[in-house]
């Protein structure tokens, strides 16, 4: 029960890494990546913070919103792939047309 | 809904539903869309005639609607609006009818009627504003409306005409709209009062704000009005058929700019308020010059329609001067302008449509002798012209009379040299054209065309232009009768002045 | 049938029945259609009901499950959402009703599923007073219109649906990322509860700016817009008009609620920022339109500019401003669905929407184009229409408030907004040399567009009626100028 | 007692360490299939930190969602383009290395440390403890009718959301079906070792989902975790290559993916008709019909989750 | 630190030694195979002693019934997955070790 929240500031670090890596690769799969890490970046930061609890049990509701988060998560990278794979049958390319996506 | 808050709605109501129901008909049933026409104007004639009466014996017409919750649509019959209602129910019965003729079988009429009865609506609607918001409201409804007659013929020159008149009014209303929330937010009510409802409130203490705002109102209007640096549209626009030039220039939406700075000048600012404010006096200046600059450059002008726009331009321009020299009688004058200036300019219109329409004339310079093949037509024109010269017994002479003596009395004298200046340059541009057609030897290539039947041209061509004529003459002649236009103008004047 | 039209819960309806009608047309597709046009109707069925029970009994909170605010979730129904969702129902029964012709048989069936959800999910957004019950909305939303926008199937309705859908989770996930903060720091996700609890700190400064980031990526804000023309360009035409008229309006939405109920302390740096932002959007979005050739990028440049006026809502901060700002949300969201169902029927009319050669098919069809000017005459805001009011509104609270400059930007937007609606509108009267052959458009479509279309001009004529529902229970923030 | 608190605090930090570096070598490898496998890598690392911060059942749904199902899909999603791409170069170059590229990237990454800076000030100027929602749903668990509070919230507390999340999924595999799916994959030879492996593993599977489904009640679990679990043995069944008979692609593969959102709203729509809230479950029976919902649920997300795999597409369903 | 705590404590010790001694092997060997069979081989025996060690803690003996199933599923799956890598890599051609 550290007193430093360290894995909340774990989550902040991964989720600055995803967004950096969602804005400067182009290939589509990278930035599904990219936003599946901001993912996990984002519930760490809700996970940590609902375990300052002292001498309790954490908080379930924050857990229960990332178990939320997470489904949600594989719903969209699952359906993100097929549409890259669309793009990519119809374009040739798995890149959307403009190199650096903002 | 009893009758003083109904028959202004019906007024409305009787071009608005007509218009609405002629969209939809189909371009080949002309008897039923000539037959709404006709109807519709007949009946808004009667319903104005009804609520004349009503008016003259005291009746106060409103009929108010919420359209904000601290403002409200209203549409009320004073003196002033049912001056204007009443010239626009006239003439655009007498340009149905002309229209009618004019577009005997070209496309689109049922698109034609349906935006032409629409515009009479907004031009009755600005008549009958009761406050500035809905004046705003119907003015904008007007430019919406006469867009798709200037672009009516589909040509590529009809669509750029089109597109400055758009550019021209948008600018303006956006201006006029600012001007309107601006004093919306300075006073707590927008409504046009005898004696303008600024006097005396606390915001008046603030002159810097409200001469901004009276600048803003006057070019939002003035670019209707055709005041000088705004009036690029109006000669552009006459690539448009004639029925809809004629029902322009003299009634729809020129008038509609003059009425709005008569309505700005007198039923919001009040004249004494704005003469010490000094805004009258540069709007004076801006007047004058717009009646010499037109003037001069209509000399220029060889295309018939391009030089009555010009003419018009310069003449609308009376009625802006009357109306800001401070004095009842040059009030008087600019007024009852608007009537005759309404009357004499359609005539001249109908004119131009008809030699355009059967003898495919649209120079000056082929008009020689013209007067021989079609006399009824040019006698009209004779009419018109000399009454806008202001030859005595017409109803321009009118005008141009107590304009003058309204300027003498306002010791400004050098807008009696205006008023003569203007006066010579109008016969310099129409003397011509008159001598022209009525004693040089036709020489254009219209005279093959024979005339085939009794009439120089088709009938609904002809009465219009007759009518207007006579209408021009019996206000000349009529001027002191109880009914007349210069009765109902002085009648006017004396309520903006009081006791 | 009274006590059950009493007691029934309109609102928990208005989510439930679009949701089972999904699944109905999912699972049996060919009676798809019929199905769709059961549930729009009794969608507005229940949204009748609720404005009945609203205007007479005032805003009332449903918490879900019966279970208290800071523990379940809560519903709110109040002016704001109540407006939003009767402008959600009329728009959505239109692009119902234009549907039932645009779609080809195997497309329809793919349709349907997908548009009742965006539906429901919208519904269930303008409903919920719950933060992180927005973002899973949210998403609901996005994925929904994502999925609706590559429907299209071409190669740019694909890519403009991945940069859509990846510009969506961005939002998204910067939302959620607000909403974590929010909740750590102050204990609940319950807005009303929310309400009691934040005060100034920067904890809350920068969960909410991260949460106003996310939310102004999905509402295309000036600098974040680069993703919605070629997605609303290239979405089939319901589609496009679901997108512009009410998925935009759905995220600027939340910015609302948040801005009313959360936000302590109006920051007039950062609402004069927002209000930079969007006279760059007006006269960015204004720009673009003018120089679109294709008439569906106009009409999405169009959106840019519009959402560019609603941000100027923020600086204003006086009460009328932000009824204008909502007013100018209903007016836009019918005229510019109109403008989009307008343009589908000249898409599927004449196969393309090159405005250069508009004309030899304005010729047959006379109500589109009708449809589209009327729209028009909405969105440049010339009166009487609804967009009238709205400008009406915000220039006067720009003026009582002595920022004239916004009352500047508002003018010269309505000035673009007349270029570039006037450009498409003169072809319309030009004559065409080669009437070529072209599919005639079925009637509904026609006339659900000019029903739109002249509802959005209607509105500006009710407008004391709108204006105080829109306020029933939650009266807007900023001084009540006299 | 310090010295457990060192260990703990470096175990902490390496796991944490852990999670940048895995994380930032996935997205940064130059070749896509390195950063997949580092991803999962990553996610199951993910999970050691869900339980150094006693989240058991956020680390059972990132192990059976995360680690497992997302990389079986990036895995396919691979193979797949593959065969599009012609050349492999392009898949793992990131953008080129011009200077302005160079520029807008150290531009980029400079801003976001900016970020990862405020945030983690932000994260430690929280106050240090908070109850958060921790005491009000120990106060009404026992009316929940479960006993596991993070299975009273997802199910009772927060249904509602739990019923959005659902017909989240459900919207993915109808978008997926909407772009057409994709061509059916290429039935690999039958391996003998992979056919006795989903022998013997998918009853197991099977057993485990419904182990995990029935502790959710009073202990880690649930019904997305179990729901994982059954689309993980769907996966297995696709990848050994048993292709499941016509029949069942038909009509009950439809009823099957839809059989949880619809329980959830059919049990809303009573709510709304009886007058009650939404989704307000009978004190004494809500035990019961969580339970029941929660099989629904299950049988639903498992369904739908290997769909998602498939990703084949409704056409052998009509059979076009 | 009664008797359990030490047999438990040297018996993860044995397996932590193994894991070690897999990633080690993962490490330097040249080739995917020498690789697979170090890892195979030595994690599974590691996992057998950490196993054992955490059954001696356990409290109930469901608990180390369930490590049990732990342990034979990781031993299938890790046998099987090995093959399938060896089989995938020898179709892709990845030619075995010679010095």
């Amino acid at each position: 029960m550290s007193s430093v929240p360290l894995f909340a500031l774990v989550g902040a670090g991964l989720f600055c890494i995803g967004l950096y890596a969602l804005i400067v690769y182009a290939h589509l799969l990278r930035k599904i990546l990219a936003i599946n890490v901001m993912g996990s970046g984002v519930f760490l930061v809700l996970a940590t913070l609902a375990d300052r609890t002292v001498n309790a049990a954490p908080d379930p509701v924050p857990h229960a919103m990332i178990i939320t988060g997470i489904v949600v998560a594989v719903a969209t990278t699952a359906f993100a792939l097929v549409l890259m794979l669309k793009v990519a049958e119809k374009t040739g390319r798995a890149e959307l047309p403009d190199e650096r996506t903002g | 809904m009893n009758a003083s808050t109904a028959l202004p709605l019906l007024i409305l109501a009787s071009s608005l539903l007509p218009g609405l129901v002629i969209f939809f008909l189909p371009e080949s049933s002309i008897r039923i869309r000539t037959a709404l026409n006709l109807f519709g104007a007949v009946t808004k004639l009667v319903l104005v005639a009804v609520m004349a009466r009503g008016v003259l014996h005291g009746v106060d017409y409103e009929a108010r609607m919420r359209l904000l919750p601290d403002l409200d649509l209203v549409l009320r019959a004073d003196a002033l609006s049912l001056l204007f209602v009443s010239l626009s129910s006239v003439l655009w019965l007498l340009t149905t009818v002309y229209a009618i003729g004019y577009l005997e079988n070209s496309p689109h009429r049922s698109r034609f009627f349906g935006f032409f009865s629409l515009c009479v609506t907004a031009t009755v609607g600005v008549a009958m504003a009761g406050n500035l918001i809905t004046f705003l409201l119907f003015y904008e409804l007007l430019t919406l409306t006469t867009y798709p007659l200037i672009v009516h013929r589909g040509t590529e020159v009809a669509r750029l005409a089109g597109r400055s008149y758009l550019r021209y009014t948008i600018a303006g209303g956006a201006l006029l709209l600012v001007g309107v929330v601006w004093l919306s937010t300075l006073f707590d009510t927008l409504e046009f009062a005898p004696g303008g409802f600024m006097a005396g409130t606390e915001a008046a203490s603030r002159p810097g704000t409200l001469i901004v705002i009276f600048a803003l109102l006057i070019a939002g209007l003035g670019v209707k009005a055709a005041l000088v640096p705004l009036h690029g549209w109006l000669p552009k626009a006459m690539v448009a058929p004639a029925p809809v030039s004629a029902l322009l220039h003299a009634v729809a939406v020129v008038k509609a700019g003059a009425f709005g700075i008569v309505r700005v000048v007198y039923d919001v600012y009040g004249i004494e308020f704005a003469a010490n404010l000094g805004v009258t006096q540069p709007l004076v200046m801006v007047a004058a010059a717009t009646i010499l600059y037109a003037s001069v450059r209509a000399l220029f002008q060889d295309d018939l329609k391009r030089r009555l726009a010009y003419s018009t331009v310069s003449q609308v321009s009376y009625i802006t001067l009357g109306i800001a020299m401070v004095g009842p009688i040059a009030t008087i004058g600019g007024i009852v302008h608007i009537v005759h200036q309404g009357l004499m300019k359609i005539a001249l219109f109908f004119c131009a449509g008809n030699l355009a329409e059967t003898l495919d004339i649209h120079k000056v310079s082929d008009m020689d002798g013209v007067a021989h093949r079609m006399p009824w037509t040019m006698g009209a024109f004779t009419v018109g012209a000399f009454g806008m010269i202001g030859v005595p017994p017409l109803a321009g002479f009118i005008s141009k009379w107590y304009l003058g003596t309204g300027a003498l009395a306002a010791e400004q004298g050098w807008i009696v040299l205006v008023l003569v200046a203007s006066s010579v340059l109008n016969a310099a541009y129409f003397l011509p054209i008159v001598h022209a057609a009525w004693f040089k030897t036709p020489k254009g290539k219209w005279q093959d065309k024979r005339d085939r039947q009794r009439l120089e041209t088709r009938w609904m061509l002809l009465l219009p232009p007759m009518a207007t004529a006579l209408l021009v003459l019996a206000v000349g002649l009529l001027a002191n009768m109880p009914l007349s236009p210069l009765e109902w103008a002085r009648l006017i004047t004396m309520t903006e002045y009081g006791p | 049938m009274e006590a059950l039209a009493a007691t029934v819960s309109w609102d928990a309806c208005l989510i439930v029945l679009p949701l089972l009608g999904a699944i109905a047309c999912f699972a049996w597709p060919n009676a798809a259609k019929k199905l769709a046009l059961g549930t729009a109707l009794a969608v507005l069925v229940s949204i009748a009901s609720l404005t009945i029970r609203v205007t007479a009994a005032g805003a009332f909170r449903h918490a879900v499950g019966a279970w208290g605010a800071p523990l379940g979730i809560e519903l709110l129904v109040d002016g704001l959402s109540l407006v939003m969702l009767s402008a959600t129902a009329i728009v959505g029964l239109a692009i119902t009703i234009y549907s039932a012709g645009y779609f080809k048989a195997d497309v329809s069936s793919r349709f349907w599923p997908l548009w009742l959800f965006l539906w429901a999910s919208l519904n269930a957004l303008f409903l919920s007073s719950d933060i992180f019950n927005l973002y899973v909305a949210l998403e609901l939303t996005g994925l929904a219109a994502v999925t609706l926008t590559a429907l299209a199937g071409s190669a740019d309705a694909l890519t403009a649906a991945a940069r859509y859908l990846l510009v969506s989770l961005l939002g998204s996930l910067t939302y959620l990322l607000g909403v974590a903060l929010v909740y750590h720091g102050f204990g609940s996700v319950d807005m009303a509860v929310l309400a009691g609890r934040v005060e100034s700190t920067p904890v809350f400064w920068a969960a909410f700016s991260l949460m106003f980031v996310g939310l102004a990526l999905k509402t295309a804000l000036f600098p974040f817009h680069f993703w919605l023309p070629p997605a609303h360009a290239s979405a089939p035409a319901p589609v496009s008009a679901a997108l512009s008229g009410l998925v935009i309006k759905a995220s600027f939405y939340i910015l609302m609620r948040l801005w009313f109920e959360i936000v302590p302390a109006d920051y007039s740096t950062f609402t004069n920022f927002l209000g930079v932002l969007g006279a760059a959007a007006v006269v960015w979005g204004g720009l673009q339109a003018l120089r679109a050739k294709r008439l569906k990028l106009l009409i999405a440049y169009s959106t840019i500019m519009q959402v560019g006026y609603l941000f100027l809502a923020f600086p204003l901060a006086v009460a009328a401003a932000w009824r204008g700002a909502l007013y100018l949300i209903l007016s836009h969201a019918l005229a510019k669905s109109a403008m989009f169902l307008a343009a589908g029927n000249i898409l599927y009319c004449a196969g393309h929407d090159r405005i250069e050669s508009l004309d030899r098919i304005a010729q047959r069809l006379p109500m589109s184009l009708a449809a589209f000017a009327v729209a028009g005459v909405s969105i440049m805001g010339l009166p009487p229409s609804g967009g009238f009011i709205a400008k009406w509104l915000m220039v006067e609270a720009a003026l009582k408030s002595g920022q004239w400059w916004w009352a500047v930007t508002l003018v010269l937007g309505s000035l673009f907004a007349a270029a570039y609606v006037f450009k498409v509108v003169g072809y319309a009267f030009t004559q065409a040399e080669a009437p070529h052959t072209s599919i005639d458009v079925p009637a509904a479509m026609e006339w659900a567009a000019l029903a739109l279309a002249v509802a959005a001009v209607l509105m500006g004529l009710i407008a004391p009626w709108i204006l105080a529902s829109m306020e029933i229970g939650r009266a807007f923030p900023g001084a009540a100028i006299p | 007692m310090d010295r457990l608190t060192l260990v703990l605090w470096i175990f902490d930090s390496v796991t944490g360490l852990g999670l940048l570096l895995l994380a930032g070598w996935a997205l940064a490898s130059p070749q896509l299939f390195r950063g997949i496998i580092l991803f999962v890598a990553f996610s199951l690392m993910m999970s050691i930190a869900w339980v150094r911060i006693d989240a058991p059942d956020v680390a059972l749904a990132e192990i059976a969602i995360g680690a497992g199902l997302t990389g079986a899909l990036l895995l396919a999603a691979l193979s797949r383009l593959g065969d599009s791409e012609p050349t492999q170069e392009s898949m793992n170059r990131p953008i080129e290395r011009s200077y302005r590229a160079r520029t807008f990237r150290s531009l980029t990454a400079s801003l976001l440390a900016a970020v990862a800076v405020a945030l983690v000030f932000l994260i430690l100027a929280l106050p240090g403890d908070s109850e958060g929602l921790g005491a009000e749903v120990a106060a009404s668990l026992d009316a929940s009718g479960v006993s596991s509070p993070v299975t009273a919230v997802l199910l009772n507390f927060r249904g509602y959301d739990t019923l959005l999340e659902l017909l989240v999924l459900l919207l993915a595999l109808l978008g997926v079906w909407s772009l057409g799916g994709l061509p059916a994959q290429p039935v690999s030879p039958a391996v003998l070792v992979l056919d006795t492996l989903a022998r013997i593993l998918i009853p197991v599977l099977l057993l485990s989902s419904a182990y995990l489904l029935w502790a959710g009640t009073h202990a880690p679990g649930g019904a997305f975790q179990a729901g994982a679990v059954l689309g993980a043995a769907g996966v297995l069944l696709s990848l050994a290559g048993w292709q499941v008979r016509q029949r069942y692609t038909g009509v009950t593969l439809r009823l099957l993916l839809i059989a949880g959102p619809s329980l959830f709203l059919a049990f809303a729509l009573y709510t709304i008709v009886a007058g009650q809230s939404l989704l307000e479950y009978p004190p004494q029976r809500a035990g019961v019909m969580i339970v029941l919902l929660e099989v629904a649920a299950t049988l639903s997300i498992g369904t739908t989750l290997a769909a998602l795999f498939v990703a084949e597409g409704p056409r052998n369903k009509e059979g076009q | 630190m009664i008797l359990s705590d030490y047999v438990a404590a040297v018996l993860l010790l044995v397996g932590v030694f193994f894991f070690l001694a897999g990633t080690v092997g993962l490490v330097r060997f040249p080739d995917v195979y020498t690789r697979l069979h170090a890892l195979t081989k030595s994690d599974n025996v590691g996992l057998g002693f950490v196993v054992m060690g955490l059954a001696v803690e356990a409290e109930s003996w469901f608990v180390v019934g369930k490590l049990l199933l732990i342990w034979m599923l990781v031993l299938l799956a890790g046998a099987s997955v090995a093959h399938l890598i060896a089989r995938g890599a020898t179709q892709r051609g990845v030619r075995m070790w010679t010095d």
